[in-house]
């Protein structure tokens, strides 16, 4: 066990070139993941490849992973549908989903990613607003055209010209709900509950507190959750007190269906308003009886009689089995205004596709979710439906223009 | 003679139990006393209150003309007073240097910024630690082990170096745990000339813990017993190995010879 | 006033839930010193086994709830000696990180397999609401508090007074000692594990009851607010469990109905970290001395 | 600089992730301050983070505050915070200071959720893109050398004297509540100049990003590398950082099972491969792995691979936890021994 | 009865036993002196199954125990009562004994035990119901013994049963622990008070830093010099 000093200096010099080796080699190997890409990207960007790459960015694992499934279902029917229509200028349409666990370093990781490795010309996603303001910039650098589905924050496009989206931005919804109760409902007092830690609730709960002051009404209650919780019996109950004629609950179905049958057991005799996060079958399933008689604004109507839409819905069902949600609605749209945006360009080129995008949006798209122009900052201007929860079904109220 | 450490009536409690009652001693400065008992009997109990591990309950510990009570271990550490553990309280993980170097980082001479930084003045100093802390070694026959990791030395070397650690804190005063515990008697033997010369070298005031009465008539100046927290006989070793109620408590039988 | 009253009624049942998983937690910890990380997923694990007990057994609640529990506690058991028991001797960390992945496994390897979307839990039972008073309370209020009762003295019963309870407490107080005796610490342990996961499905099915819905992430947090309600209370006690659980469970209702509902986790670890610092070891913890 | 002379054989996206690796090398071996070195127990080291990167992000926003000087005072306010988390270790230990650290990092995260001047719950946007690669690599380097050198002096043996036994450090006149409030500041004020570099990288920041499971992740660095070793920090953020990438595609995980099952033959081979239990789960999942690939194919694999990396994510997690809980950084130095052995031989 | 032959132990790197030869005849107490960390209760430790790192042969009835599992061995009928008495403190006396009698399954026999327990030590009946841990020092050792005889083992391993007692309460403890060698128990006793050890052992081993350097009757030892002045202190 002895070590005279000079040796030990010398195992010392070794251990330590051992661990440079070691921390080398890791990096080789991780980094030779990606392979050498670079290269053969310069060759092939002389000459039109052979499919149109399109990257998905979508929470497939994670805290809303249920939403980005269902993007990612409605997608992949898409990408179905067109390639057996013999795809779009004449190429099939290959797509790259990847997860970002609604992490947005994992988003800025991932638009990386498709836009050097994959080469993809145009992105979809991300889906939350946090993700998509951390991945549209790097998409706008690189000059790539990308698309949320579901981001509502306005800031979201104002990241550059290259970000889009097909949804509302929060304050629209917010506003058709509050002039809706105050109007057609009559209502003078009313709740608000929100989860705080997202901006999509937290966008629309504002934006409805708002609006409904300005018309004159009263907003009685403004309580908040995050989005781990499930018990609401105590906000609930202050709200009880206040006793409001309707309860603004603008955030998505699973917890609309949990806040109501709760709001109801206290007793809550108010009526439940929300948002498009409302719209799903599972939105009687879960939340029964409870929900009856709640409005909600959407982008479409299930019962929508556009043939698009019945074909979209059947369609969905038949390949998963289920309705589609909101959010599929949405991808399904988001994909459709994309390929329409490349055959507008022409060509495979992201920069032209960028400009296709922008003038298939002025001059108005038609999607399962209804028709929209954009305005200057790519938000797209749409009519929302109000939809009321009736007999397990969604009842078509009346259609509010922008 | 002036009186380095002196405990005035100390005593302890652990919740109803007195571990230690009523305790006076005094350790003139360059003494080398023991304290013996059976097991049990609060001696380490009383180690811990002069380090400040445990507060007095009861009474003064007077250190260099000024009262300790309550202090922080370190700052009575720094002080002057080092010790060492029954049962062998070293920094495993670390090198024997190392340890010894801990002991000496209230010394060091540079601030946060020169570590970090490495700024001049810090390899000058480090240099000058390590140097300090290689001839206290050198002094113990520690100095080939400096980079062995502590806890893979013999149980011997393991208890030289927590008494070269101690060391290292320049004490006045030295608390030593029953060095001798797990060592045979040749190695008992050389423990005792290396507590005499503890004394000697470092000029310091050494006081002991031990079990195996070789070691403690051997080296002991003056001989403190402790029986149920209570002091039940003082004296040199002479006196005190004749006392019958030293040998009807420490040795567990009636006087009968 | 009345308000008031009525929002402790609803702290009550979030806090006997709260405490019905803080006892799993507790027991675990007092016995291998290890924060089970995993266990707030077996919650969730529970949830699911009743909900296909019941979809493809068609069994009832009384059912339902035994299957759970005796699954998860199988589940506890093979975690215990498949991930845990190797690192026994290990440092305490390398334990932690371990019931850090199990509890990553099982979140994921559900959302694989089950998919990640939320699930309506069966109505066992149709919600009737009994107004007592002033008070409104709901029949699964009152079947949450006395499944959880139950649990409770139940557990108190096997864990003061038959022979393997005994062996838990020996083993959680010496292990070698107990060994000594004979005890098997293995299967005292493993036993112990069997116990606190039942007692964590349970709850599971509860929660699921409660809100009627549930999905693979639903465990993590009232995992970690029973793992607080567990050291508030002094973990390793059983009536510590259950006042910490309580307390929790109240004092979040009583910051939401004051109006501060975004603040009701900040004030939770709030509590939690005063807790610490005026009774490092809790309500009911005992104090443990370093030996010198 | 280097990243255009990087970017000649480089896309960004490796380069991006070189970046992040920088990023949460400072946040790792500035945890492995508290976590390896002075022997407490965080588990809230994301909190910091989100102080620094918080603050840094509002002064370059607001005040146009140059981004040095921001990071700066990022750092500063997240030491400050480091200091009031330190207090509590006057009085806990262990696991309860893990949850106490824990609970004022999800303090701060509510606060943050709470505070509209930087987007609340919306996140801040916005934030002007002030850190690339460059910064991130050369403050990583100092950062490093920094920490390095002060684990190093006479300070970090203080530290670690505290966590290899307190009472005796206590004893050697280390003073050790001061040392310990001392780790937490330094560790934050690290955390602090990463989570600027991190806001100012992504150009936003969301208070959600910064609870729990950030703090394990950066806990799960340290660990996987190797704890009290600043290598084994850097380590385990270079392979904790790429691994879920690496997952991505065929390739990558097929790569991660034969490097998975060398390290493992590496395990056991220094283990001294007694253990046929050992071996026998080793070959077991090395088949299990080789015959999924075969049987399922690589159709399957591309098809879940979205959903099945964190599940083979928490899998190594378990198995290296079993099977080398000293880290890698442990098992590089066991495997090293041999050949130290005989290179003494050689001299003998 | 026992037979330890090449008995070698370590702590991590630290070698505690150095190999151990000694035999325990039944019917007899042997006693293992020597200083503290000379390797007595690593010796004991090693025989209750309590160490992993052991090498050598520990013979018991015929059967090699080395590296049988504790639970296992108290089966056999070795039980130790450990070093500092580890009582529980966290139990009742009365389910402090019911943990002696862990192994056994019958109600009846466990109550006559109890019984005897009681017979010899009356005080612990007095304290049926209290926790262990409020005991005093002498009682918690009542308890530690009366713990251990509930299994009825047929050899007994004693770890420093004087250890922090009043000078009274050891002679009553040693009375006792004479009187259940009497009833038919074999003990193997380990004691720093060599004296009072000597005083009721029929055999001694002197053990030295993990090595037995003086074996021999309690008379031989009592009058060997060396181990006069070492652990006589005369």
């Amino acid at each position: 066990m002895k070590l005279n000093f000079s040796e030990r200096k010398g195992v010392f010099i070794l251990s330590k070139r051992l661990l440079v080796l070691i921390t080398v080699f890791a990096l080789v190997f991780s980094l030779s993941f990606a392979g050498c890409a670079k290269k053969e990207g310069a060759k092939e960007e002389t000459k039109e490849p052979e499919v149109i790459k399109i990257g998905v960015v979508t929470p497939l694992t994670g805290d809303v992973a249920t939403f980005g499934q269902s993007t990612k279902k409605a997608v992949e029917m898409a990408v179905e549908e067109i390639n057996a229509a013999g795809g779009v200028l004449g190429k099939k349409i290959e797509v790259v989903i990847e997860d970002d666990r609604n992490d947005p370093k994992e988003t800025a990781n991932v638009v990386r990613k498709l836009i050097d490795q994959d080469k993809v010309v145009a992105i979809i996603g991300s889906l939350t607003s946090k993700c998509s303001l951390a991945g549209m910039p790097i998409a706008n650098a690189k000059k790539i055209p990308m698309i949320s589905n579901a981001s509502t924050n306005p800031k979201v496009t104002l990241t550059g010209p290259y970000a889009f989206r097909v949804c509302f931005i929060d304050d629209f919804q917010g506003q058709v709900m509050a002039k809706f109760a105050y109007e057609e409902l009559g209502a003078k007092k009313a709740a608000v509950l929100y989860d705080i830690g997202n901006d999509y609730t937290k966008g629309l709960a504002e934006y409805f507190v708002k609006s409904f002051k300005e018309l004159g009404g009263e907003i009685v209650a403004e309580e908040t959750y995050q989005q781990a919780d499930n018990d609401f019996n105590a906000q609930l109950t202050s709200i009880k007190g206040k006793n409001p004629d309707v309860i603004f609950l603008p955030d998505y179905y699973q917890k609309v269906s949990l806040i109501a049958k709760q709001a109801r057991g206290l007793g809550i005799k108010a009526t439940f308003l929300g948002g498009d996060g409302w719209d799903s079958p599972e939105l009687f399933k879960l939340g029964g009886e409870a929900i009856e008689g709640g409005y909600f604004s959407n982008h479409y109507s299930q019962q929508d009689p556009d043939p698009k839409t019945q074909e979209f819905i059947k369609k969905f069902e038949e390949k998963y089995g289920e309705k589609p949600d909101a959010l599929a609605a949405l991808g399904y749209d988001a994909f459709y205004y994309l390929v329409e945006g490349i055959k507008k360009a022409g060509k495979v080129d992201s920069v032209a596709i960028r400009d296709g995008i922008e003038a298939v949006g002025k001059a108005g798209f038609s999607g399962v979710t209804g028709k929209f122009t954009i305005d200057e900052n790519r938000n797209p201007i749409k009519a929302a439906v109000v939809l009321k929860v009736e007999g397990g079904q969604f009842k078509f109220v009346k259609r509010v223009e922008p | 003679m002036s009186e380095l450490l002196q405990l005035k009536a100390v005593s302890k409690n652990f919740g109803g139990l007195r571990a230690v009652n009523h305790v006076d001693m005094v350790v003139p400065e360059k003494g080398l006393y023991g304290l013996i008992g059976p097991n049990g009997a609060g001696k380490t109990t009383i180690f811990n209150l002069i380090t400040g591990i445990y507060e007095p309950t009861e009474g003064e510990i007077i250190f260099d003309g000024s009262l300790i009570n309550g202090l922080q271990p370190h700052s009575i550490a720094k002080r002057g007073i080092a010790r060492t553990f029954q049962n062998i309280r070293l920094f495993k993980e670390l090198t024997v240097l190392e340890n010894i170097l801990i002991a000496r980082q209230a010394y060091k001479k540079y601030n946060i910024f020169t570590a970090m930084f490495r700024l001049p003045g810090y390899f000058k100093e480090e240099k000058r630690m390590k140097e300090e802390a290689m001839e206290i070694l050198g002094l113990l026959g520690l100095a080939d082990k400096a980079d062995y990791k502590a806890g893979a030395l013999p149980y011997g070397e393991q208890r030289l170096t927590e008494i070269a650690r101690a060391l290292a804190l320049r004490p006045k005063l030295i608390l030593l745990d029953e060095p001798a515990a797990g060592m045979n008697p040749a190695e008992s033997e050389n423990l005792m000339n290396l507590i005499k010369r503890i004394r000697e070298e470092f000029i310091t005031t050494v006081l002991l813990i031990e079990h195996d009465m070789k070691v403690v008539m051997g080296v002991c100046e003056y001989i403190y017993v402790l029986d149920y927290g209570s002091l039940i006989s003082q004296g040199p070793p002479e006196v005190v190995s004749k006392d019958p109620k030293v040998i009807e408590a420490y040795l567990g039988e009636q006087v009968n010879a | 006033m009345e308000q008031v009253v009525q929002q402790i009624v609803n702290g009550l049942a979030l806090g006997f839930i709260y405490a019905l998983i803080a006892l799993g937690y507790s027991l675990v910890y007092g016995i291998i010193r290890l924060i089970n990380f995993a266990h707030g997923d077996i919650i969730m694990v529970g949830a699911y086994v009743a909900l296909f007990s019941y979809l493809i057994l068609g069994v009832g609640f009384v059912p339902a709830l035994l299957i759970a529990m005796v699954t998860c506690s199988l589940l506890g058991v093979t975690i215990e000696r498949v991930a845990y028991k190797p690192l026994r001797e290990a440092p305490r960390i390398a334990a932690l990180i371990t019931a850090i992945g199990v509890s990553f496994l099982l979140e994921y390897g559900f959302q694989l397999f089950f998919g990640p979307q939320q699930r309506a839990f069966p109505e066992f039972f149709k919600t009737h609401h009994y107004k007592l008073g002033i008070l409104s309370v709901t029949n699964e209020q009152i079947l949450i508090l006395s499944i959880a009762v139950v649990l409770m003295l139940l557990l108190n019963f096997i864990v003061m007074k038959t022979k393997t309870g005994m062996a838990m407490r020996a083993v959680s107080f010496d292990k070698d000692a107990a060994r000594l005796m004979g005890i098997n610490v293995d299967n005292t342990i493993s036993a112990t594990f069997a116990l606190g996961t039942a007692l964590a499905a349970a709850a599971g099915m509860l929660l699921g009851l409660y809100y009627q819905q549930i999905d693979p992430l639903m465990g993590f947090t009232p995992g970690l607010k029973a793992f607080i309600s567990a050291v508030i209370g002094g973990i390793g006690s059983i009536p510590g469990a259950m006042i910490g659980g309580l307390v929790l469970g109240i004092t979040e209702v009583l910051v939401v109905s004051l109006g501060y509902s975004t603040l009701k986790d900040g004030v939770a670890f709030l509590l939690l970290i005063l807790v610490l610092l005026i009774r490092p070891r809790g309500i009911f913890g005992e104090k443990v001395v370093e030996k010198v | 600089m280097i990243e255009q002379l990087l970017s000649n054989f480089m896309s960004s996206y490796q380069i991006q992730i070189l970046s992040f690796i920088g990023i949460f090398t400072i946040l790792a071996i500035s945890l492995d301050i508290i976590n390896g070195y002075t022997g407490q127990f965080s588990i809230g080291h994301a909190g910091f983070m989100a102080v620094g990167g918080y603050v840094a992000a509002y002064l370059t926003f607001y005040h146009q505050v140059p981004f040095i000087l921001a990071t700066l005072a990022g750092a500063l306010s997240a030491a400050f915070f480091g200091l009031l988390i330190g207090i509590p270790t006057l009085r806990l230990r262990g696991d309860y200071l893990a949850i106490a650290t824990l609970g004022f990092a999800e303090i701060i995260r509510v606060v943050l959720l709470n505070l509209d001047v930087v987007g609340g719950a919306r996140g801040f946007a916005g934030i002007s893109n002030l850190s690339n690669f460059d910064t991130v690599l050369i403050i990583t380097i100092i950062s490093f050398i920094v920490l390095y050198n002060f684990t190093r002096s006479a300070y970090g043996r203080a530290l670690q004297s505290i966590r290899e036994d307190e009472i005796a450090a206590e004893c050697m006149g280390v003073p050790t509540t001061y040392f310990k409030v001392l780790a937490f500041v330094v560790a934050a004020f690290f955390a602090g100049i990463a989570g600027s570099l991190y806001g100012h990288y992504l150009m936003f920041l969301h208070p959600n990003d910064f609870g729990l499971l950030r703090s394990i992740e950066i806990l799960l660095m340290i660990v996987l590398g190797g704890m009290g070793n600043l290598w084994g920090a850097l380590l385990g953020a270079i392979v904790l950082s790429i691994l879920p990438e690496s997952l991505r595609n065929y390739q990558g995980i097929v790569y991660t099972i034969a490097v998975v099952y060398l390290v493992g033959v590496a395990i056991s081979y220094q283990k001294g491969k007694q253990n046929i239990a050992r071996w026998l789960a080793g070959i077991l999942i090395a088949g299990l792995a080789v015959g999924f690939i075969l049987i399922y194919g690589k159709e399957l694999i591309i098809r879940y691979a979205g959903q099945m990396r964190m599940i083979i994510y928490s899998i190594l997690l378990i198995l290296m936890m079993i099977f080398q809980p000293s880290g890698l950084i442990g098992l590089a130095r066991d495997l090293a021994k041999p050949l130290k052995e005989r290179l003494r031989g050689v001299k003998a | 009865m026992l037979k330890i032959s090449g008995l070698k132990a370590w702590y991590g790197s630290i070698n505690a036993l150095k190999g151990i030869d000694l035999e325990v005849k039944k019917g007899e107490i042997v006693t293992l002196i020597g200083a503290n960390g000379a390797g007595k209760s690593t010796t004991l430790k090693c025989i209750s199954g309590l160490l992993k790192q052991v090498e050598g042969e520990i013979i018991f009835e015929d059967k090699n125990i080395l590296g049988v599992p504790a639970h296992k061995i108290v089966e056999q009928g070795i039980c130790q009562v450990p070093e500092g008495r580890r009582i529980f403190g966290n139990l009742t006396v009365r389910e402090n004994l019911l943990m002696g009698a862990y192994t056994v399954k019958d109600r009846k026999i466990i109550d006559e035990k109890m019984e005897r327990v009681f017979s010899i030590f009356p005080r612990l009946k007095e304290r049926i119901n209290q926790l262990g841990g409020t005991l005093s020092g002498g009682e918690q050792q009542m308890l530690a013994i009366g713990r251990a005889l509930m299994s009825e083992p047929k050899l007994l391993l004693l770890d420093e049963p004087s250890l922090g007692l009043a000078p009274f309460l050891v002679v009553e403890i040693f009375k006792i622990i004479q009187e259940i060698n009497k009833q038919g128990t074999t003990i193997l006793l380990v004691e720093q008070n060599a004296h009072m050890a000597l005083q009721i052992a029929h055999r001694g081993y002197v053990l030295e830093t993990g090595r037995i350097v003086l074996s021999g009757t309690s008379q031989e030892l009592y009058a060997n010099e060396e181990v006069k002045k070492a652990y006589l202190g005369a």
